[in-house]
């Protein structure tokens, strides 16, 4: 074999802490290696260029470059090697920079270890063979998962471009956050009146399903054909005939039950349409308040319903439908703050979320948008904004920026004057986080127009005076002083965190999910829409805090990328899969046992039995290679020579 | 085992009555400490504000007695003892300080060392608020109180946590709840009240005072209680000090929360050291007894 | 006032700080909590949250010499509630101790007041209210500060008046103790 | 290459390549510095990693060995990682019988956001490593000969079988001989103090049947050839657990084999018996009583009491009746007590993890690489495609070194995990004497400890517990790397 070696210096990002002239001259000693050399740069064009031409000036079969993390550029340089007529696969990367170089200031140990991770590549690439690719067909139609307005945007471009679209979205109506806030920030439009048409459109697209008040139960099959069981929770409301028109929700007697919608400010009937603008417009039952799911008696429902929807023995329903593409946009939920004792943990009626004051604003919300203290119902004077609450707080788990509360807490705030002239805010903060186009320019309108009292400092403690105040003990740090506020209102900027159950969703999708559970995007900086699984892409909070606008990027983007993905007619099957070596088979089937994906099967091969791999199936895990006692089933680019050269590459030394 | 009890030195003097209320209660509801013998101060907040290793040395000898004396647990109704206490055994966890403390000791202290817990927590743990309120028997009716911690029952928070919630502990209002009393969220309950600056600066703890009792007056109640020596004796003794920090005339008795129990107990008043209470509890014992009354009415 | 020139800045005073209380005082992010907090605020000369800040930027006069020390209550609310989970008490404890050995003590009434504490605590195993008063007055040179109070508090005996002794040579034990920790300060060239 | 004398050691990282690989890019990316000693192969899934990959490193130069996985739940492959921790724990529990400082191997669970935690485990990894120091070579082990103390207390009365019901059992053989194409029993071999498997295919064979002390064979190991057959096998208590485990894989149908069984009283550890008859030129005669046989070779007369001179496995059996029998004959011998370490096992738990790799080198030097262990063994099934004599896979080379050995019988016994029944036949028929069955009951003794109490061929129906996982797992716990 002939084998070449790019020692790649990335700048001073490995060339900094590893002497890359001695790796190479190291590796030009390494078994089958002809042509070893250290560019400065292998990823960029003339770095590639040169792996070109070594590999025909040296007659190279097999190249390895030492750079950065496999998971960053393996797929660029398999390209590469592929143009100047290699096959992809007989290709190896060490990675010494995520590995080496950035961990370690040693340049001595740094470049020994350089050199052996080199030499490990070479001892796998020596065993390497060809792989080539089958092509499959996609299921050219997408899943997309949340209909919050990344969803929707996700959903609209697909369905623009003629592709076949699943929503699926657990509450009743779609529209997510979006739909309950009463304005938007920098400009002050309506929510709703944003909103609502693309909600319209959603609804009026012939390419789209939408299966509201629905989750998925599971995910099975790959980039192109995945299987998907969506669970239709119980509404007790037969949706193909309810019209939305309302009447059952005039007359339901149980008109104590929290409005969820409403984000608990308002009472609501146990047979409700979550807003009059909701998509779709259908009732559901909520069993823990209606009497007849309660306690057998009522029936008032049923009874008024025009169309004899109401079916107090419905179940859920699990329906399947297979795509070829999955966009997560699955948004986000507000921390826990009553968690904060110090802020009453939520005994203090006058103490409400930002969100329950979207509620509280909006004229569609249960004050019909007059802003009134939830305990008196009186209109208060002093309202104190308290930002960062669940935000930027290692001391519960939650070190990071929430983003838009800042701004939205602006908004508030100019809203309060607009609602109650004679009103007086305050607002706690840390830092002023408004870097996106005129939020800065607004943020300085709620001050210098609007009157609010930014105070710079944290608030350690609210309490009841016992004469109808709440004294709101915060420092501001640029007087160096404690300050207290005597207020009628607190509203609490709560932080945002991965949706509930994302972390459950993100083991569905095999897809990662960091600490707080927001999903990891394949590349930080350079795939924030893909995952590291193919065919499954991110749009929205679901994969990190961000606003309105980032939302809707995010989920054209995530559209576009299906419809790349979707452009072709064929997809290639990744070729580092199982293979059966037929004569070592025995047949014990422990590989059939162990197969996490039902890959492998038994059938008869001139009268004996024999395993073999379904192609299209296996995932390529090597579970069955380590299972297997003879060695009969190896995995493809992974098998027990190549991983036993590596280390032995180590250890034989 | 044996629980060995560690009374703290307020104990003799300014909160004698917190002293016999809480043996009173504690024999009627059953539960027996063995004395601590030859016990000394725990060095409270001079010996820490001097030097963590003499606070804990002072606490370490007391636990180290404890120790030797087989005990499983220490209990203390002082919080300021029971966070010295508790502070030694969780530092002495780390050799280094166990060894620097070690020697400043007359010998070495054991390699076990007891837990120390309040004598609230004792209770509630051990009987629960449903036991105790089997075992009343002049429930306090029509008694309206608020529960006052102060800074170190529920504190700090890494070393507490056994206790419940740093910012709401919840014991002893349901002590008193299972006694019959109707008792308020009192949003203050772990503020300082100034502790042990009331000496040397006295504004500073008149103040501090003067805030909680304004609170607690403002809503409407009809006593205070408290369950630290130096907490009692700020709100109580320096009750007008602490008005005219505040422009105010407070009038508001601050009880021990043992002391309320042994009334709930039908234990003699005389037994719990009311008579030491500056602020007159005799309106609260007035209406209690209306209440009462009432109740045998119907 | 005069600019603090940063290039001075005592960066070993900011490491003896961390090292000391064991706390990360780079993860202070000034949001003020601690201020806000405070009870005793009111009575500092510099607030907790720029004392931290102090700390940060190797300040050390200002820190040791900071009245708010001696004025801190040990209540802990401040490490309580701290965003960052900094034992904030832990490190005014800290320069508090720091600033006994370099016998920069801004309030020493307070100290004077604690020291009369430990006395009695040395001579009797416990401590006694009547021989703490007694200490604390010829330490300070002033009347009973609470002449207002000695009619409740002799007449509800808030004050023990007897000094209650340890029976079994408790008291010498803590003597030693007490002696033994004097010795080791000044041999380690602390002031105690 | 070697490693960087007094400033690194050699570690071996195995990394799944969807969390950990990414775990410790993200802590590459974050600038999180670590010590320098860990080489990383990356593969696509913990479950890939086999635990001989492994024990390859440990035992061919690498100090320590670390691998790391998802998290358990979000194995990108759905289940590999579970597969991957029961397999991973076994391994650990394995290594110090080898002699091998189980704490040299680690394996823990970091996610792809998980840098923090990488850089925290490969620190407190390379120190621990670090505190142990250089692994020791196994080709420089001292030498060490120790032999196990047979002398152990049995738990079932030991006895030659002198009441056993074998005309009964021949009736029942024959009776049922026309529907089989034989049945496997034995007979005496090339004289009186020696047995051989017997294939009863007339009526007149079955007179040749014998039952006793002598019947050493483990029948068993003939039946997966007869696959597709109708057969019929005689069976010690130990011999049907090997059945039972056959028909649990799969490698035999219930419906072919037809079992008999006597209680067995114990078998003759015939490496000793030989070893005391010395090199004679005829047996002159046998003769058994209730506590033992008396054998008269070239006029000399030596007498072989049961309770001294049965096999090792025989002291601890808890199953001298059948676990499954179509027919069942004499009276069930009492088991009383619970189970003893056996004597090989005993022989190295006594030993330091030093004496043991001094041991087994020793031993090794001895061993002449005949096979004869794996073909006497009735669960190894891969027979002609066995790894240890395949170019592809390459797992042990012709070269004639005790570690080449050595690691060929810990593939053995590791293949053997959760299966191996304890009958003890590769010990048996090991022409040295190398007492190799103790890795397997280290590996039993592992698995019953880990997976409440299992037992190999005790149940056909049950999951082997490497070959099956559960979510939670309660007696395999993950490694705290704040300790």
């Amino acid at each position: 074999m002939r084998i070449g070696v790019f020692i790649c210096h990335c700048g001073s990002n490995i060339g900094g802490t590893v002497d890359c002239a001695k790796v190479a001259a190291l590796a030009a000693t390494f078994p089958d290696v002809v042509y070893a050399t250290d560019p400065m740069y292998t990823c960029a064009e003339p770095g590639q260029a040169a792996i070109e031409e070594a590999i025909k000036n040296y007659q190279l079969d097999g190249v390895v470059v030492a750079s950065c993390s496999p998971r960053m550029h393996e797929p660029t340089f398999r390209r590469t090697v592929e143009r100047a007529g290699l096959n992809r696969y007989m290709f190896e990367m060490a990675n010494i920079r995520e590995h080496v170089s950035w961990i370690g200031k040693d340049i001595e140990a740094n470049t020994n270890k350089a050199a052996e991770l080199v030499k490990m590549a070479v001892a796998k690439l020596r065993n390497n063979k060809a792989l080539h690719a089958a092509s499959f067909d996609v299921n050219k139609k997408v899943l997309v998962i949340g209909g919050g307005v990344a969803g929707i945007q996700a959903a609209l471009d697909c369905a623009e471009g003629g592709i076949p679209v699943v929503l699926v979205e657990r509450e009743a109506t779609i529209g997510g956050k979006m739909a309950k806030l009463d304005k938007t920030f920098p400009t002050v439009d309506c929510s709703a009146c944003i909103l609502g048409p693309k909600m319209v459109d959603v609804a009026q697209s012939p390419n789209i399903t939408t299966y509201a008040y629905s989750e998925i139960e599971s995910i099975s099959g790959y980039v192109g054909n995945f299987t998907v069981t969506i669970r239709k929770k119980t509404t007790y409301v037969d949706w193909s005939k309810c019209t939305g028109c309302g009447a059952c929700t005039e007359k339901c007697p149980s008109k104590k039950t929290p409005d969820a919608f409403n984000e608990v400010t308002g009472l609501t009937t146990a047979i409700t349409i979550a807003f009059p603008q909701a998509i779709p417009k259908k009732a559901v039952i909520n069993a823990q308040h209606c009497k007849k799911l309660l306690t057998g008696k009522c029936g008032v429902c049923a009874k008024t319903c025009p169309t004899g929807a109401i079916n107090y023995e419905m179940k859920d329903e699990l329906v399947t439908e297979t795509v070829g593409a999955i966009v997560a946009a699955t948004g986000y939920d507000l921390v826990d703050w009553t968690q904060y004792e110090q802020y009453g943990g939520g005994r203090y009626p006058d103490v409400i979320t930002s969100l329950q004051y979207e509620r509280l604003l909006s004229a569609s919300g249960p004050t019909g948008g007059h802003i009134v203290r939830p305990s008196d119902g009186k209109e208060p004077k002093n309202v104190v904004f308290i930002q960062c609450v669940g935000s930027r707080d290692r001391s519960i788990g939650r070190p990071y920026c929430s983003g838009f509360c800042c701004m939205y807490t602006a908004k508030q705030a100019v809203l309060t004057k607009d609602h109650m002239p004679d009103s007086q805010s305050y607002v706690f903060y840390m830092d002023i986080r408004a870097n996106g186009k005129l939020y800065d320019e607004f943020q300085r309108r709620a001050v210098e127009e609007y009157g609010t009292e930014y105070i710079r400092g944290r608030v350690s403690k609210i309490y009841p005076d016992g004469k109808g105040h709440l004294i709101v003990k915060g420092a501001d740090t640029l007087l160096g002083q404690a300050v207290e506020v005597e207020a009628d209102l607190v509203v609490l900027a709560v932080g945002v965190e991965a949706a509930k159950g994302a972390a459950r969703l993100a083991e569905k999708l095999r897809i990662s999910y960091d600490s707080y559970g927001f999903f990891m995007e394949s590349h930080v900086k350079l795939k924030p829409v893909e995952t590291n699984t193919a065919g499954v892409y991110l749009a929205g909070v679901c994969q990190g805090v961000k606003d309105i606008p980032a939302s809707v990027a995010q989920g054209s983007a995530a559209a576009a990328k299906v419809l790349s993905l979707f452009s072709k007619d064929k997809l290639q099957s990744d070729p580092q899969i199982s293979q059966v070596d037929i004569k070592r088979c025995i047949a014990c089937g422990k590989c059939v046992q162990t197969c996490p994906f039902g890959a492998i099967e038994l059938f008869d091969f001139r009268g004996q039995q024999k395993a073999r791999v379904i192609e299209t199936v296996c995932q390529g895990c090597g579970l069955c290679t380590a299972t297997c006692p003879q060695g009969a089933i190896q995995l493809a680019h992974f098998t027990d020579n190549q991983i036993l050269a590596e280390v032995d590459a180590l250890c034989q030394c | 085992m044996s629980i060995v009890y560690y009374p703290g030195c307020s104990a003799a003097g300014t909160s004698s009555d917190y002293e016999k209320s809480t043996q009173a209660v504690c024999d009627a509801l059953g539960m027996s400490f063995t004395p601590l013998p030859d016990w000394n101060c725990c060095g409270s907040t001079p010996a820490h504000a001097t030097s963590t290793e003499l606070s804990a040395a002072l606490s370490v000898r007391n636990l180290d007695i404890a120790a030797k004396m087989g005990a499983e647990k220490v209990a203390t109704p002082c919080p300021s003892c029971l966070s010295n206490l508790r502070l030694a055994k969780k530092r002495m966890e780390k050799p280094e300080f166990r060894a620097r403390v070690d020697e400043l000791l007359d010998e070495a202290s054991s390699a076990e060392l007891p837990q120390t817990y309040s004598v609230m927590q004792l209770i509630y743990e051990k009987y629960g608020s449903e036991f105790v309120a089997h075992r009343v028997q002049r429930p306090l009716k029509g008694l309206k109180v608020a529960c006052y911690y102060g800074c170190l029952m529920s504190r700090p928070a890494d070393i507490m946590a056994d206790f419940g919630h740093p910012e709401n502990p919840q014991v002893m209002e349901s002590l008193l709840r299972a006694c019959g009393a109707e008792v308020v969220e009192f949003p203050l309950k772990t503020e300082c009240c100034g502790a042990s600056h009331g000496i040397p600066e006295r504004q500073l703890t008149a103040n501090l005072s003067g805030k909680i009792l304004e609170t607690a007056q403002n809503m409407g109640i009809d006593a205070l209680v408290a369950a630290c020596p130096l907490c009692q004796m700020n709100l109580d003794l320096r009750q007008k000090q602490a008005g005219k920090a505040m422009g105010k005339e407070f009038a508001l008795p601050v009880f021990y929360y043992t002391q309320m129990m042994g009334m709930a107990f039908g234990i003699k008043l005389s037994a719990l050291g009311l008579n030491k209470l500056v602020v007159s509890p005799e309106p609260v014992l007035k209406k209690w007894q209306a209440a009462l009354k009432e109740g045998v009415c119907e | 006032m005069d600019a603090i020139n940063l290039s001075h800045k005592d960066a070993a005073f900011t490491r003896a700080v961390a090292t000391r209380s064991g706390q990360s005082v780079t993860a202070c992010y000034q949001c003020g909590n601690c201020t806000a907090g405070c009870p005793a605020g009111f009575t500092y000369d510099m607030p907790v949250s720029q004392i931290m800040r102090g700390v940060q930027l190797g300040l050390k006069d200002q820190v040791l010499n900071a009245k708010s020390l001696w004025m801190c209550l040990s209540c802990s609310t401040c490490t309580l509630r701290c965003p960052n989970d900094i034992d904030v008490a832990g490190i005014m404890e800290t320069l508090r101790h720091m600033a006994r050995e370099q016998g920069q003590v801004s309030v020493p009434k307070v100290n004077k007041f604690w020291m009369s504490f430990l006395d009695t605590v040395r001579i009797f195993g416990r401590s006694y209210e009547i021989g703490v008063m007694a200490l604390y007055m010829m330490r300070s040179l002033r009347v009973f500060t609470d002449v207002d109070l000695a009619p409740d508090a002799l007449s509800k005996q808030k004050l023990g008046l007897m000094p209650h002794v340890t029976p079994n040579g408790g008291a010498e034990a803590v003597g030693r103790i007490m002696q033994r920790f004097k010795e080791r300060a000044d041999r380690e060239g602390g002031a105690a | 290459m070697s490693v960087l004398a007094g400033k690194e050691l050699r570690i071996v990282g195995f990394l799944c390549n969807w969390c950990s690989y990414g775990g410790a890019d993200t802590a590459g990316v974050a600038r999180a510095t670590q010590p320098t000693d860990l080489r990383i192969v990356r593969v696509p899934c913990s479950g890939r990693i086999d635990p001989l990959f492994i024990l390859r490193a440990l035992l061919h130069g690498a100090d320590g060995v670390l691998v790391s996985g998802c998290h358990p739940g979000d194995c990108h492959y759905a289940e590999g990682n579970y597969y991957a921790r029961r397999r991973l724990e076994i391994l650990k529990q394995f290594l110090p019988v080898l002699g091998i400082d189980p704490r040299r191997f680690e394996y823990t669970w970091i996610s792809a956001s998980e840098g923090q935690r990488w850089q925290l485990a490969v620190t407190k990894f390379t120190q621990q490593i670090h505190e142990l120091g250089a692994a020791p070579a196994f080709e420089n082990a001292e030498k060490l000969i120790q032999i196990a103390d047979m002398a152990l207390t049995a738990l079932r009365p030991l006895g030659t079988g002198q009441h056993a019901a074998l005309a009964d059992l021949k009736k029942a053989i024959v009776e049922k001989l026309p529907e089989l194409d034989c049945v496997i029993g034995w007979q005496q071999s090339y004289d009186a103090a020696h047995s051989a498997p017997l294939f009863m295919r007339k009526p007149e064979d079955v007179e040749k049947l014998v039952w006793g002390p002598l019947n050493v064979n483990n029948l068993a190991t003939y039946l997966p050839q007869y696959k597709g057959k109708k057969v019929g096998i005689v069976v010690k208590g130990c011999d049907s657990r090997s059945v039972t485990q056959l028909l649990q894989e799969g490698l035999i149908n219930r419906d072919d084999v037809v079992v008999f069984s006597m209680p067995c009283e114990g078998t003759l550890d015939m490496a000793r018996i030989n070893q005391a008859l010395g090199a004679y030129q005829h047996i002159d005669k046998v003769a058994y009583d209730e506590a033992g046989v008396s054998i008269t070779a070239d006029g000399k007369e030596h007498r072989f009491c049961m309770v001294e001179y049965a096999q090792g496995k025989c002291y601890s059996c808890a199953t001298p009746g059948a676990v499954l029998a179509d027919v069942r004959l004499g009276t069930p011998t009492p088991v009383t007590g619970t189970p003893a370490t056996p004597p090989e096992l005993a022989l190295l738990d006594s030993m330091s993890l030093s004496e043991r790799f001094a041991f087994w080198h020793t031993q090794m030097e001895r061993c002449i690489r005949c096979y004869a262990c794996r073909n006497a063994c009735p669960m190894c099934v891969c027979r002609d495609y066995c790894v240890a004599e395949s170019r592809d896979p390459h797992w042990l080379t012709q070269e004639d070194t005790a570690t080449e050995k050595f690691f060929f019988q810990t593939i053995h016994a590791l293949h053997l995990a959760g299966r191996c029944t304890g009958c003890g036949e590769c010990q048996r028929a090991c022409p040295v004497g190398i007492p190799i069955l103790a890795l397997r009951q280290q590996i039993a003794r592992a698995v019953a400890q880990t997976f409440e109490g299992y037992r190999p061929g005790m149940n056909a129906k049950a999951t082997p517990p490497l070959m099956g996982f559960t979510v939670e797992e309660n007696n395999i716990k993950e490694k705290d790397w704040n300790k």
